[in-house]
């Protein structure tokens, strides 16, 4: 029973393997008693439940003030190019297979197949934002803006305009994060730090683009279709 | 020596191999951070009581100068010959609980314990990432240099209330404040990614780096009640951060969420803000409540009264909290249907929280009671937050709260939760822990001076806020005379501030107590109390790492003066009788261990 | 181990200078310093108009049509100062005089190409008293940069929110006794003051950034001196009625005599100022539950 | 000093209920504050550490557990019901009484204006009367005061009618009470609007029904000479 501890790193490692087998200590001697996934995944599952909540106030004040104002927003399609962003919804999800393509193949320790499908979602995420400028621009141009005394577009009321932005913003911004947080895992792909046995790094970042798509699933849904 | 597994020699582990700046500044061990945390959430301590003082003068002596030249330092826009103005008094009003809340108590309860026990309360070598939790910290200075930044812009500090109720804080054509309402939202998104990044690692540190045999039920409460805490933080910051961001870009933009005349909701802000603000309030008191459940405990050598209910209890709290922040809203326009639900969920929180009184009540029952300061500390802590408790049944009461709703019964209830509640409590812990941070007791006759004069003027001050409060004044008032009815009150106003000014000085003894004792206090070596946590089986103050080897628990926490035993504690990594010959337990990746080595 | 205490102290020392460089910073932010600076070098300036060379503007604002009743304020709430009104006060919005002349006009000069880009002395700080809940006077001009003493004399709470379109505001209280001083730096016509308080509280005041401005008196007479020679565009300005602008040609040591007239029909007019806020322009939405 | 834990004189018709309210929580907290203060010292004074006393080992008990855990519940939930009915009284939609005296109180920073109907008998229209800081109203004859707001969030206090509401901006909240008792009563903003929220009082004067009938003809004369 030497059980030295040199660093955080190399013992997280250690406590991951032995989860496999954690069935042999007794109840009262669990060596491991967390949740079976090592320390960074766990990490980001807090983090995302936290973003959860953030999400939820800003869904949460769309819907009440929706509900509360419905003479402000206008019906689906009399702004919102619905086609435009339907494309680019499913650019976002094919970013999300895209993803788990990228995983699957550092799993069977493919670091090409890891390279390459990392530079899909990638060149998917940033076309992603890129359109969503596009859109921005052109709703901006229309007098679709988020200022009370700014919004001059032909439907709605600027609670429209406000809720929107605010909702699609704060997700874009998580996307180009996301893109951002892609390139630097790409980075360390291209440079072969991921193997089969040692690849946390792309699980983590693929949990975080998986909630980002979902997010936007449920955005698209309650800001242009309904 | 109390623990059967030797600690060996390895405090050569210490990090003088890191730098001054890694090991001061930019440091990532937790302990470091702990005291980072604990000397900048002190300094702002020392802030809000300033503000507060200066807001009791103002209450107590209306409309003259501030004493001891103080005007002269004030500009005219604050103080025009040492005579506080209204919208001066309204910022010192949001900034004494703003510093309070966001820069002094929610520091000190998560920041430093939270940091400082978690890892050597489970066994742990480190918190789970610890540069976040650098950054977790650095943050918070940050923070707070904007937040007092905004006393010096044109217009002043943000002054529409530490609720910041829209559409007061909307715009500064409603204050005069412009600048200075921007600079508090901005500081406090800034803050809540220290809260976050803080509060990310105390839950997974919790969940994934506990000790072998650290089982859910063997862990001390106060890292119970942090980890529950850290949850709270973790769901509920996001939400004020969200709400924060809505009422900047109405600030700034023009949009109009919680803007009326852009058919905006400014009730909706209300919502965010206390659906954020009552979980907050069980932030700031629950890890109170820990730390007071270890000292009661070890300092009457027994074991917790009932701690299986006493966990569920933290937890109910926890629970609860979320679905009860219509209390603050009884009077501002709500449904009266959804008032009385919520007036339901409320009065039921008075169940746990009973549950946690009565149990420390019998904890103390029966025990062998030390008089040491962190005791005091603690039995204040029930003494008054019992007073706090049973207040909040007064405002829980929809119809009663028609009356009492924004009077100073609200302020006498807050400040027995927040300051006799939370401030005891830290008193208790940072007295109990002190050792454990610097490896020397402090002295315990300034402590006993500190605690005396603190609990009685503490009273004084604010328990005749409750009858304030049945007479009816309003809070947040400026001159309280400009009311024929209130003028009977100006004595019993003066007399507060005058108690509130001792209870303000007196902690003066405690600051100096605090510095001297660093170099000047009695070696305490590991384990000062006679506890059992594992936190005591390492040095005082622990190395790089804490334990030399991973300590393995046998037990719960509180095994004090078992029958069993001539010593009247056991610690958790005692080794039972039967494995004296060394722990039978072998560890199956012992092979995969020396592989990663 | 640990050297303690000595850490503790750099920590804090390290906090404290963070703070007070931001503490700093955010001062220097705040123009207070430059405007008093601005009107200290003021003071020692000359005025560069040539007496000799100068001549004056003079006349009256005339009113046609039945004067509007007064309206008479409620001062029942404020006993200290209805007390100090022996007549009942009444509203300042229109006040047509004994002789048929409309006081309260700010006559100022609007254009005028022998003053453009003259640099001006600052005059001494010009007085609006809260007296008995009124502000006096009700109609006001002043110099860019001029100090505005603000006197309360009723020694109940007021305050001072000027809404300016320009410039920033402010909003300032004087619970008791006491006097504040504000400047505008902005030429603005007009800026209007009010006082939250007392809702019947409201004064004007003309920023322009030259001395030729005047506000008629009890009996409608005004007038601009020392004016260069030249023409002028010379502008009446009054809270109801509108704006009126006139020609007018000034030259050296003479007096030009000029009327305004104001009819109790203009009383729609546009008024150059910012609209005071004004919540029930919105719709308010009443539903309930 | 004024250590006094009795309410105000109340003059309003469900004020005493409130009030009874009020004193049965606290002779409740009352007592329970007093029993458990008192435990309290007596078991650090009479546990105290003495010289070889040793503590007794007890983990719990859950029938002492489930004693004050069901007694604390029956408590709160018994006072919840009881506050139940008082608040509906107040309220509750149903509740609100007919043939109430109708006025609309406006808040602004910082003066409430009260609006009476006019000669026409109906509120908000032009010829409405406006009173600056007094609140007019007839002695036992219930009055609806729909509170509303100009600009930023007031709040309605009368302390001994037993009355607060918020006035929300954007919103018309109607609240009701009925006085029983002529006389002057104080009125003020318990929600922080500004720097002089501290000043924002009035008074609310209580007529008998006969000198409010007077006086709501003599300002409607005085209105109309002022057309």
């Amino acid at each position: 029973m030497t059980w030295m501890v040199p660093s955080t790193q190399t013992r997280t490692k250690a406590r991951r393997v032995t989860m496999s087998d954690a069935g042999i200590a007794t109840i009262d001697r669990t060596l491991e008693p967390g949740m079976g996934v090592f320390n960074k995944k766990l990490g980001m599952w807090v983090f995302l439940l936290s973003e959860v909540m953030f999400f939820t106030s800003l869904i949460g004040s769309y819907i009440i003030l929706r509900y509360a104002h419905p003479d402000h927003f206008a019906p689906p399609g009399a702004i919102l190019n619905v086609n435009l962003t339907a494309a680019n919804t499913f650019l976002l999800i094919c970013s999300s297979v895209s993803m788990v393509k990228a995983f699957a193949a550092i799993q069977q320790g493919d670091v090409k197949g890891l390279q390459y499908w990392l530079l899909a979602t990638i060149v998917m995420g940033a076309s992603f934002v890129g359109v969503q400028v596009y859109e921005y621009i052109g709703l901006g141009q229309e007098g679709f803006l988020p200022g009370l005394d700014d919004y001059a577009a032909h439907a709605g009321g600027p609670l429209y305009g406000a809720t929107f932005y605010a909702m699609t913003g704060f997700h874009g911004a998580h996307v180009s994060l996301g893109v951002l947080a892609l390139i630097f895992v790409y980075i360390r792909a291209l440079r072969g730090e991921y193997t089969v046995a040692d690849h946390e790094g792309v699980e983590v970042i693929g949990l975080y683009w998986h909630f980002v798509d979902l997010v936007w699933i449920i955005l698209f849904t309650i800001v242009y279709l309904i | 020596m109390s623990s059967a597994i030797s600690m060996g020699d390895s405090h050569s582990e210490d990090h003088h191999h890191l730098g001054f700046i890694r090991t001061y500044i930019f440091s990532t061990d937790h302990k470091m951070i702990a005291k980072q945390f604990l000397v900048t959430s002190l300094l702002f301590l020392a802030i809000g009581g300033i503000l507060a003082a200066m807001i009791r003068w103002q209450l107590g002596f209306p409309g003259q100068p501030l004493p001891f030249n103080l005007g002269a330092i004030l500009p005219n826009t604050m103080a025009p010959g040492g005579i506080i103005l209204p919208e001066f008094y309204n910022s010192l009003v949001t900034m004494h609980a703003t510093f309070m809340v966001f820069f002094a108590l929610m520091p000190l309860m998560a920041g430093v314990f939270g940091n400082l026990l978690i890892p050597l309360q489970i066994g742990a070598d480190d918190m789970a990432f610890p540069r976040l939790n650098m950054l977790s910290f650095w943050i918070t200075p940050v923070a707070g240099a904007v937040m007092l930044a905004s006393f010096f812009v044109e217009g002043g500090a943000a002054g529409a209330g530490w609720t910041s109720y829209a559409p007061l804080s909307t715009s500064g054509e409603w204050t005069g404040v412009y600048m200075g309402q921007i600079l508090w939202l901005v500081s406090l998104i800034i803050l809540g990614f220290s809260s976050i990044t803080g509060a990310l690692n105390y839950v997974t540190t919790v969940i994934a780096m506990r000790a072998p045999g650290m089982t859910w039920f063997r862990i001390p409460l106060a890292t119970w009640s942090l980890f529950i805490t850290a949850w709270l933080l973790l769901l509920a910051i996001p939400i004020l951060t969200g709400g924060l961001i809505l009422l900047l870009f109405d600030q700034t933009i023009g949009t109009a969420f919680f803007r009326p005349e852009g058919s905006g909701e400014p009730l909706m802000w209300q919502h965010i803000f206390w659906f954020f603000g009552h979980p907050e309030v069980y932030i700031l008191i629950l890890p109170a409540m820990g730390f007071v459940s270890e000292v009661i405990a070890n300092r009457s050598r027994k074991p917790v009264f009932g701690y299986h209910s006493m966990v569920v209890a933290l937890v109910a709290i926890a629970f609860l909290g979320w679905i009860v922040w219509g209390h603050h809203m009884f009077q501002s326009g709500m449904n009266p249907f959804l008032g009385m639900s919520f007036m339901a969920t409320t009065v039921v929180i008075a169940v746990p929280s009973a549950i946690k009184t009565f149990n420390w009540l019998g904890t103390l029952w029966k025990g062998d009671i030390h008089f040491d300061t962190p005791l005091l500390h603690a039995v204040s802590f029930v003494a008054l937050f019992v007073v706090g408790g049973l207040s909040g049944i007064f405002l829980a009461s929809a119809p009663v709260d028609i009356y009492l709703h924004d009077t100073y019964f609200i302020v006498a209830h807050l400040h027995y939760v927040l300051v006799g509640g939370s401030l005891f409590g830290i008193f208790a812990g940072i007295t109990f822990w002190y050792p454990k941070i610097f490896g020397r007791m402090m002295n315990e006759t300034l402590g006993k001076i500190h605690w005396t004069v603190s609990f009685i003027t503490y009273n004084l001050a604010f328990f005749p806020m409750h009858n304030l409060g049945v007479q009816g004044m309003m809070r947040r008032i400026y001159d309280p005379n400009q009311y024929e009815f209130l003028q009977s009150l100006q004595s019993t106003n003066t007399f507060i501030s005058k108690s509130v000014f001792v209870f303000a000085g007196i902690q003066i003894i405690f600051a100096i107590n605090f510095l001297w004792s660093m170099k000047k206090g009695k070696k305490s070596g590991d384990n000062p109390w006679d506890s059992n946590g594992l936190e005591w089986t390492c040095p005082s103050p622990p190395p790089h790492g804490n334990f030399a080897e991973v300590p393995i628990v046998y037990r719960g926490p509180y095994e004090y003066s078992h029958p069993d035993r001539e010593q009247d504690f056991w610690p958790q990594d005692e080794a039972p009788v039967d494995d004296l010959d060394g722990p039978e337990y072998t560890d199956p990746n012992e092979s995969t261990e020396s592989n990663d080595e | 181990m640990f050297v303690l205490g000595k850490n503790e102290k750099l920590i804090s020392v390290t906090l404290l200078a963070t703070l007070v460089v931001v503490g700093c910073g955010g001062g220097d932010s705040s123009d207070s310093a430059g405007s008093s600076s601005a009107a200290s070098e003021a003071t020692v300036m000359e005025n560069p108009v040539d007496p000799s060379t100068a001549g004056n503007i003079s006349g009256s604002v005339a009113f046609e049509g039945s004067a509007p009743a007064m309206d008479a304020i409620d001062m029942s709430g404020e006993q200290v100062c209805a007390d100090k009104h022996s007549t009942a006060p009444m509203l300042q919005t229109v006040v047509v005089n004994d002789n048929g002349t409309l006081s309260n006009v700010f006559v100022y000069v609007k254009e005028g190409s022998a003053i453009e880009g003259m640099q001006f002395p600052t005059p001494s700080a010009a007085l609006l008293d809260q007296d008995g809940c009124v502000y006096t006077p009700h109609v006001m001009g002043v110099m860019v940069d001029q100090e505005i003493t603000i006197r309360n004399s009723d020694g109940l709470l007021h305050n001072i929110n000027a809404s300016p379109t320009e410039q920033r505001g402010f909003n300032t209280s004087q619970p008791f006794n006491m006097e504040t001083s504000q400047d505008f730096g902005t030429p603005e016509v007009m800026v209007p003051l009010r006082c939250d308080v007392h809702g019947w509280m409201t004064a004007f005041v003309g920023v322009v950034n030259h001395p030729y401005h005047s506000v008629s008196d009890g009996s409608g007479g005004f007038s601009l001196s020392t004016l260069p020679e030249g023409d002028y565009v010379v502008e009446a300005w009054h809270e109801q009625y509108g704006t009126q602008a006139q020609t007018v040609t000034v030259t050296a040591g003479g007096t030009t005599d000029i009327t305004f007239t104001f009819s109790a029909d203009m009383a729609n007019a546009v008024v150059p100022m910012r609209t005071p806020i004004d919540p029930h322009d919105h719709p308010l939405v009443t539903d309930h539950q | 000093m004024n250590l006094s834990w009795l309410m105000p004189e109340s003059v309003s018709t469900f004020g005493p209920a409130l009030d009874n309210l009020y004193y049965v929580i606290l002779w409740i907290t009352g007592i329970v504050f007093v029993v458990t203060e008192v435990v309290l010292v007596y078991f650090i004074i009479k546990y105290r550490h003495k010289e070889g006393r040793k503590a007794t080992y007890i983990e719990g008990s859950s029938k002492a557990e489930w004693i004050w855990t069901s007694a604390t519940a029956v408590i709160v939930m018994a006072l919840a019901i009881y506050s139940k009915g008082i608040w509906d009284t107040i309220r509750h939609p149903d509740m609100f009484p007919e043939n109430a005296y109708e006025l609309n109180v406006t808040a602004k920073q910082y003066e409430w204006n009260a609006a009476y109907a006019g000669s026409d008998g109906q509120l908000g229209t032009s010829d409405d009367i406006v009173s600056r800081n007094q609140v007019h109203v007839p002695v036992d004859q219930p009055v609806i005061v729909n509170l509303q707001s100009e600009d930023v969030i007031h709040s309605f206090f009368l302390p001994q009618l037993r009355v607060k509401h918020d006035a929300v901006p954007g919103r018309v909240w109607p609240i009701w009470f009925e006085a029983t008792q002529t006389g002057e009563f104080p009125l003020a903003c318990a929600e922080l609007c500004g720097l002089g929220h501290y000043r924002m009082g009035g008074t609310l004067i209580v007529h008998s029904k006969e000198d409010f009938d007077i006086w709501l003809s003599e300002m409607q004369i005085e209105a109309e000479d002022d057309e």
